[in-house]
């Protein structure tokens, strides 16, 4: 069977290479520094610049998705193509516990992350023995599961009609009472939450382990001639990647007040894997730049044509041929390269 | 359940799974000679429907369709693979499937904005309408049609690529690309053909299963799910493997139609997902494939 | 091989394929969207899938919506202002609808919400203005927006529900002692469909002979249809929707099935017939809210018939095209009958409204907020009875608004 | 019985039907450099990467200072002190020369920490620049590994397996492709790291063998045919017909 056509060598792979090492020089290094504190900033801003406050956390959700898949994709090189799972787990069983359980809303979060988790350590468990093209295949096929027993499972998940009745209006935090209802508190209360996710994920790439999964990227082979138990880097980075996504799954259930069905499906992962691209795989806030420039496209595409998905899907194409590194990615690279 | 029912359910099972092999094949030939994996597999075959009609309606015969159509459509697929394909060669095995992937959204819009978004009515040609009684049940004239070009179309390409020198050369270059060029093969070109050979086969594939299912922009999304389903259990780029695994799941569906009919869709991606678990490169596959 | 020339074997000639393109044209250029800016204007939020499979039928309600407002604002508005229609593409996504309807109340502080076209989009719809006290009216079928989980003082259901449209369609189609074989999706409209039709068929005393659960969005059927053929029945249902409908149909008319049962749906639908063309949908019976062929018994139907013909190029309104209208009328109406937008105001004149806009009387009930209206009973036409191209149902029979055909209030386990 | 560094007992691989490896029986001593060779597809590889822990034996044992390894994954031979260059260079092309060592040396140290910061392990520095310094490299040690020198890529390799300080280092032809040049400094390399190691290797350049090695294994189609030391080797009849008969007039 070819080993792809030409010779793929481990010198020519990993073509979006990570545009910020945390051993680089100079102002990258300071970027490295200063990235979670100049991430919040920019987050922020957000509802301000944009044009609607619902975007803006949109934008936020779908940002944490794509951060917690770049963990796994963008820095440990394994395409996934069933993050919905873990993202629409993390959904329905916050929506489940508060409405079958009536637990408050923190305990129906964190059970949605751990929930999450769980799954992403077993899909991780199972597809990890595979690789390569096999990986993509086995994580859509397992996650396309999830979406049918969802389906079936209609008196818990509300079926094909998405799960309904757990609007969170009331929220007291450390003392405070916030109206979850007005879209500016809300937005805050969320984005403390992907603060956390964020300076989560910068923990880890600073970590021993963040130089594991990045070797692994690089050169699998190598990296367990070293003496790293490959499979079992590659599951923690699985887990911990579902964990990421299954939180900004809680938090589209507080935002929506509804968990579509639609959250499971492939199409779901499709489109974190285009924004994650997009923005810059392999990048810390590459992702967060995909998924506000996929939402921002989508949004003011979509009102000018009903036809914005030609938009997109050729923008898309532009990106995998001349922009692999993607908008965050080139960008870094340019200001290198000055 | 009478014995007919049964003989009827597993004959309608083994005719399903001709109409996967078909869906399935231009992506398995694709995967298989150039390690690129078509995510826009889906909308090629609905563009082959599309072209069909489009084809049939200007000549009012369906026999023109069936036959233009998939040409037209593979000179099409040679300039994806010209274009857009080609620059990727050398790059991560990633990069193919997410360009194929934006592609597929490209395509389902274009034909939205060119043909409208609602279904398009596709008759069944008149010589092949109506329905023969097998004995155990009846079944429609057309599909023992569809059935029979399946088989043709399998002869066809077992003997192209098994025998003819063009054959032999395509598998090589599966095989070692690096060599071929060695020995002086334009391996560029043999690419350009092959990979135009599965969109061909693709659009074939849409224009046979238009009289089934409506013409619609939305028919390949289903379409792309079976064919990669068919493609793994059979094993990536094994065309044995995808006959032998398009009969299965045809089956499979059509057996598990008969006690719980909501499970069709699911018994798919289970057996997918359980064939990739224990033995990853499928049942015809070979092991060891890094692609 | 000749007989294929003269019958303009496919109706997509090149003049159909340019106008395709045309449309597509005329759609870039006109921006679809106008964000909202002066105060006093009455906004009206009118979430619709324009892209994805129901692209049509969400076009055809963008459409007759337009017309309703235009011709109020032609009368001077309601109580002196006037009406916008801001229509948003909710992509036929939950999670989408979700969004727009928090932009429309957020953003464009509209004064109620029309639309969404399936029962997954509205149930989500509902869930975001039932928390915020907005007025909002659904004009798909569903039942479960009338059940006591989703219910919403806030929330109208202008459109058919499930269980009205099968006992209507079950009185004209089912007789005492029938066989009924049925093949529904697997999803909450096909369970809902199912429901329905074997609540009216113990009522007449049909006897069901097997029921068919098949996946939804399902491309094929030829699996079901030994077993369906084994049971014999004399009447299939075929309760799915869009184009599972189409195909379903299409495949049972292949497998030669049409010739030995009859085939019944709840709703027959205009743009699935459409799709498939004549011959395989002829005599094919199923309910519907509403057909343009109603304007030779219903004088609004007529008036409403002209009026849309007229502004839209002699075209006539479609079966969900009609929703939009009847929703966003009803609406208007009630604002005039509460003389302005105060939404505990304009419940209370929804609840006492009748109203006469397209379809005969029609008003809402009060415990469960549905529109009690009429049901149509249709017959797909042979070609060969077809006077137009657009002339391909036949009214069997028009039941009429009743709540008989309805769950009672107390059955839904709502105070009446 | 003195424990031997590594034994391996009737070893044998088979791939589908091919036996690529048959009937191997070795003891390996301390501090010796032993040298394998034979014709391509003797098997060579094959039997490095059963060595190394790449391939699990489809029959017989190995053991490392008394120990069963037969079966365990590489990441474990690694720990236990087995290290391995590849023939084809294998080392993580995208990141420095410092970093790639650096990276190696980790995972001796913290292999699964997701939280402390890894700059603030400071011994890893200096391992890897010691690693850097013996294969003589520290020159370029911020240069990014692709860029460098074929040579100086394979100096790297062995470097990055050096940072294990491993026991037993195994290198796969580690002059190949390098000019007399190269090849010498790689010749006064692999000697200074025999003083202090086990080394094994697999090379075909038959003078640098005969000079460096303390004991050189023959394989043939799978089968050990000889196993002495340079001088007995030479004079083997069996080995002149399979092995150097074919390079005529070869001393």
């Amino acid at each position: 069977m070819t080993n792809i056509n030409p010779i793929a060598s481990p010198l020519a792979s990993a073509g979006r290479a990570p545009a910020t090492l945390a051993t680089a020089g100079g102002w990258r290094a300071q970027l490295v520094k200063w990235r979670v504190p100049l991430s919040i900033l920019a987050l922020c801003l957000l509802p301000w610049v944009l044009p609607s406050k619902a975007l803006a956390v949109n934008v936020l959700i779908y940002g944490v998705v794509c951060v917690g898949y770049n963990l796994l994709f963008g820095y440990t090189g394994l395409l996934s193509f069933g993050h919905a799972a873990f993202f629409g787990t993390g959904a329905y069983i916050t929506g489940i516990t508060i409405v079958h359980f009536g637990l408050p809303w923190y305990a129906a979060v964190m059970l949605g992350v751990l929930g999450g988790g769980l799954l992403a350590l077993v899909i991780g468990a199972l597809s990890i023995r595979t690789r390569g093209i096999y990986f993509s295949m086995v994580t859509l096929a397992l996650a396309q599961l999830v979406y049918y027993v969802a389906l079936q499972a209609s008196n818990w998940t509300g079926g094909e009609n998405g799960l309904r009745g757990f609007t969170v209006s009331k929220i007291d935090i450390f003392g405070l009472h916030i109206n979850f209802l007005d879209p500016l508190q809300k937005y805050y209360v969320l984005m403390a939450f992907a603060g956390l996710a964020l300076w989560f994920v910068s923990r880890i790439l600073n970590s021993p382990f963040g130089a594991v999964i990045e070797a692994i990227r690089e050169n699998e082979t190598r990296a367990r001639a070293c003496g790293y138990n490959v499979e079992r880097a590659k599951l923690m980075s699985f887990t911990l990647s579902g964990l990421i996504c299954a939180l900004a799954g809680t938090l589209s259930a507080m935002h929506l007040a509804i968990v579509p069905l639609d959250s499971l499906h492939y199409q779901t992962s499709g489109m974190i894997v285009m924004m994650t691209l997009l923005g810059g795989a392999g990048s810390f806030f590459g992702p967060f730049v995909g998924a506000l420039a996929f939402l921002l496209m989508e949004d003011v595409f979509s009102i000018w044509t009903s036809h914005w998905q030609i938009v997109v899907g050729s923008v898309f194409i532009l990106f995998v041929l001349f922009l692999p590194k993607g908008i965050w990615g080139a960008l870094l690279a340019w200001r290198a390269s000055k | 359940m009478d014995f007919s029912l049964i003989a009827m359910q597993l004959f309608s099972g083994i005719a399903l799974g001709a109409i996967l092999v078909m869906a399935a094949l231009g992506l398995s030939i694709i995967f298989g000679m150039l390690g690129v994996v078509n995510f826009s597999h889906g909308a090629m075959f609905m563009v082959g429907a599309y072209a069909g009609l489009w084809v049939a309606s200007l000549t009012g015969s369906f026999w023109w369709g069936l036959f233009v159509a998939p040409i037209a459509i593979g000179m099409f697929g040679m300039a994806v693979e010209f274009l857009l394909i080609r620059p990727l060669y050398g790059r991560s095995v990633d990069d193919p499937l997410l360009l194929t992937f934006g592609l597929g959204y490209v395509l389902v819009e274009a034909v939205r904005i060119v043909f409208g978004s609602d279904g398009i009515p596709f008759p069944t040609p008149s010589q092949l309408r109506g329905v023969v009684n097998l004995g155990i049940g009846y079944f429609p004239i057309y599909r023992l049609f569809v059935v029979g070009v399946v088989g043709a179309i399998l002869l066809a390409l077992w003997l192209l690529l098994g025998k003819t020198k063009f054959g032999l050369i395509v598998r090589a270059g599966a095989r070692d690309p690096q060599i071929m060029r060695v020995l002086g093969v334009d391996i560029g070109k043999v690419w350009l053909l092959v990979f135009g050979l599965g969109v061909g086969l693709t659009a074939l594939g849409g224009v046979l299963a238009a009289p089934m299912r409506t013409v619609n922009p939305e028919m390949g999304s289903l379409v792309l799910a079976e064919a990669f389903v068919v493609t793994v259990i059979g094993g990536m780029g094994s065309l044995v493997g995808s006959v032998v695994a398009g009969l299965l799941v045809g089956i499979a569906v059509s057996m598990t139609a008969l006690i719980a009919p909501e499970m069709a869709q699911i018994v798919m991606f289970a057996l997918m997902a359980l064939v990739l678990l224990i033995r990853p490169q499928g049942l015809f596959g070979k092991s060891g494939v890094q692609a | 091989m000749t007989d294929m020339k003269h019958t303009a074997f496919f109706p997509l000639s090149r003049r159909a394929a340019l106008k395709g393109l045309g449309a597509g044209a005329s759609l870039l250029a006109m921006p679809w969207i106008v964000r909202a800016q002066t105060s006093d204007v009455i906004k009206i939020g009118f979430p619709m899938p324009l892209t994805g499979p129901f692209a049509a039928e969400a076009k055809d309600q963008v459409k007759s919506a337009q017309l309703a407002v235009q011709q109020i604002n032609d009368k001077g508005g309601v109580v002196g202002r006037k009406v916008e229609l801001l229509v948003r593409d909710d992509k036929l996504n939950a999670g989408e609808a979700a969004t727009r309807a928090l932009e429309l109340i957020e953003n464009d502080k509209v004064n109620a919400i029309v639309g969404a076209l399936s029962s997954a989009i509205q149930l989500a719809t509902n869930e975001v203005t039932r928390a915020r006290g907005m007025l909002y009216i659904s004009i798909s079928q569903s039942d479960s927006i009338n059940e006591v989980k989703d219910f919403s003082k806030y929330t109208f259901h202008e459109a058919l529900n499930p269980t009205m449209t099968t006992a209507a369609v079950a009185k004209h189609t089912f007789k005492m002692g029938a066989r009924v074989a049925y093949l529904c999706a697997d999803y909450a409209y096909g369970h809902e469909m199912l429901r329905g039709f074997k609540r009216a068929g113990d009522a007449i005393g049909a006897v069901t002979v097997g029921e068919i659960l098949h996946p939804i969005g399902a491309p094929d059927y030829s699996t079901f249809i030994p077993r369906i053929s084994a049971m014999s029945p004399d009447i299939l249902c075929i309760c799915n929707f869009g184009r599972d409908q189409a195909n379903s149909i299409k495949q049972a008319v292949d497998f030669g099935l049409k010739d030995r049962m009859k085939i019944v749906v709840p709703v027959i639908l205009h743009n699935q017939r459409l799709a498939v063309g004549p011959d395989v949908f002829e005599g094919v019976i199923g309910g519907s809210n509403y057909y343009w062929g109603m304007e030779d018994t219903v004088p609004s139907a007529k008036v409403f018939n002209d009026a849309f013909r007229a502004t839209h190029g002699g075209a006539t309104p479609t079966d969900y095209g009609a929703y939009g209208y009847t929703g966003v009328m009803s609406l208007l109406l009630a604002m005039q009958a509460a003389g302005g937008t105060v939404t505990d105001k304009m419940v209370a004149s929804l609840e006492g409204l009748k109203y006469d806009v397209a379809k005969g009387p029609q008003y809402y009930r009060k415990c469960d907020h549905q529109s009690v209206q009429s049901v149509l009973v249709l017959e797909s036409k042979k070609k060969a009875e077809m006077k137009s191209d657009l002339d391909f149902f036949k009214i069997l029979a028009t039941e009429p608004a009743s709540e008989s055909v309805l769950r009672s209030c107390a059955e839904l386990g709502l105070p009446t | 019985m003195k424990k031997h560094l590594l034994s391996v007992e009737n070893i044998g691989r088979t791939f589908g039907g091919f036996k690529a490896l048959e009937g191997i029986t070795v003891n390996f001593e301390q501090n010796k450099v032993t040298a394998v060779i034979g014709p391509n597809g003797a098997g060579k590889s094959t039997f490095f990467n059963v060595l190394s822990g790449v391939l699990t034996p489809s029959s017989g044992r190995i053991a490392y200072k008394g120990k069963d390894l037969t079966g365990t994954p590489q990441h474990r031979f690694v720990h236990l002190g087995i290290a391995r260059s590849y023939q084809i260079t294998n080392i993580f092309p995208l990141l420095t020369v410092h970093e790639n060592a650096r990276v190696a040396a980790q995972a001796m140290h913290s292999r699964y920490n997701i939280w402390s910061n890894r700059e603030r392990l400071k011994d890893l520095d200096e391992k890897a620049d010691a690693a850097l310094n013996a294969v003589g490299l520290h020159g370029c040690r911020d240069a990014v590994a692709k860029f460098l020198a074929h040579g100086q890529q394979r100096a790297l390799e062995i470097a990055v397996a050096l940072v294990a300080d491993p026991q037993l280092l195994l290198l796969d032809e580690p002059t190949a492709g390098m000019g007399p040049e190269e090849t010498k400094d790689m010749v006064a390399l692999i000697e200074r790291l025999a003083a202090e190691r086990t080394i094994l290797l697999v090379e075909h350049k038959m003078k640098m063998i005969l000079g460096l090695s303390d004991r050189i294994l023959v394989l043939h189609h799978g089968k050990l045919i000889a196993d002495g030391s340079p001088q007995q080797i030479q004079s083997d009849p069996e080995v002149r017909r399979v092995y150097l008969g074919q390079s005529h007039g070869y001393a």
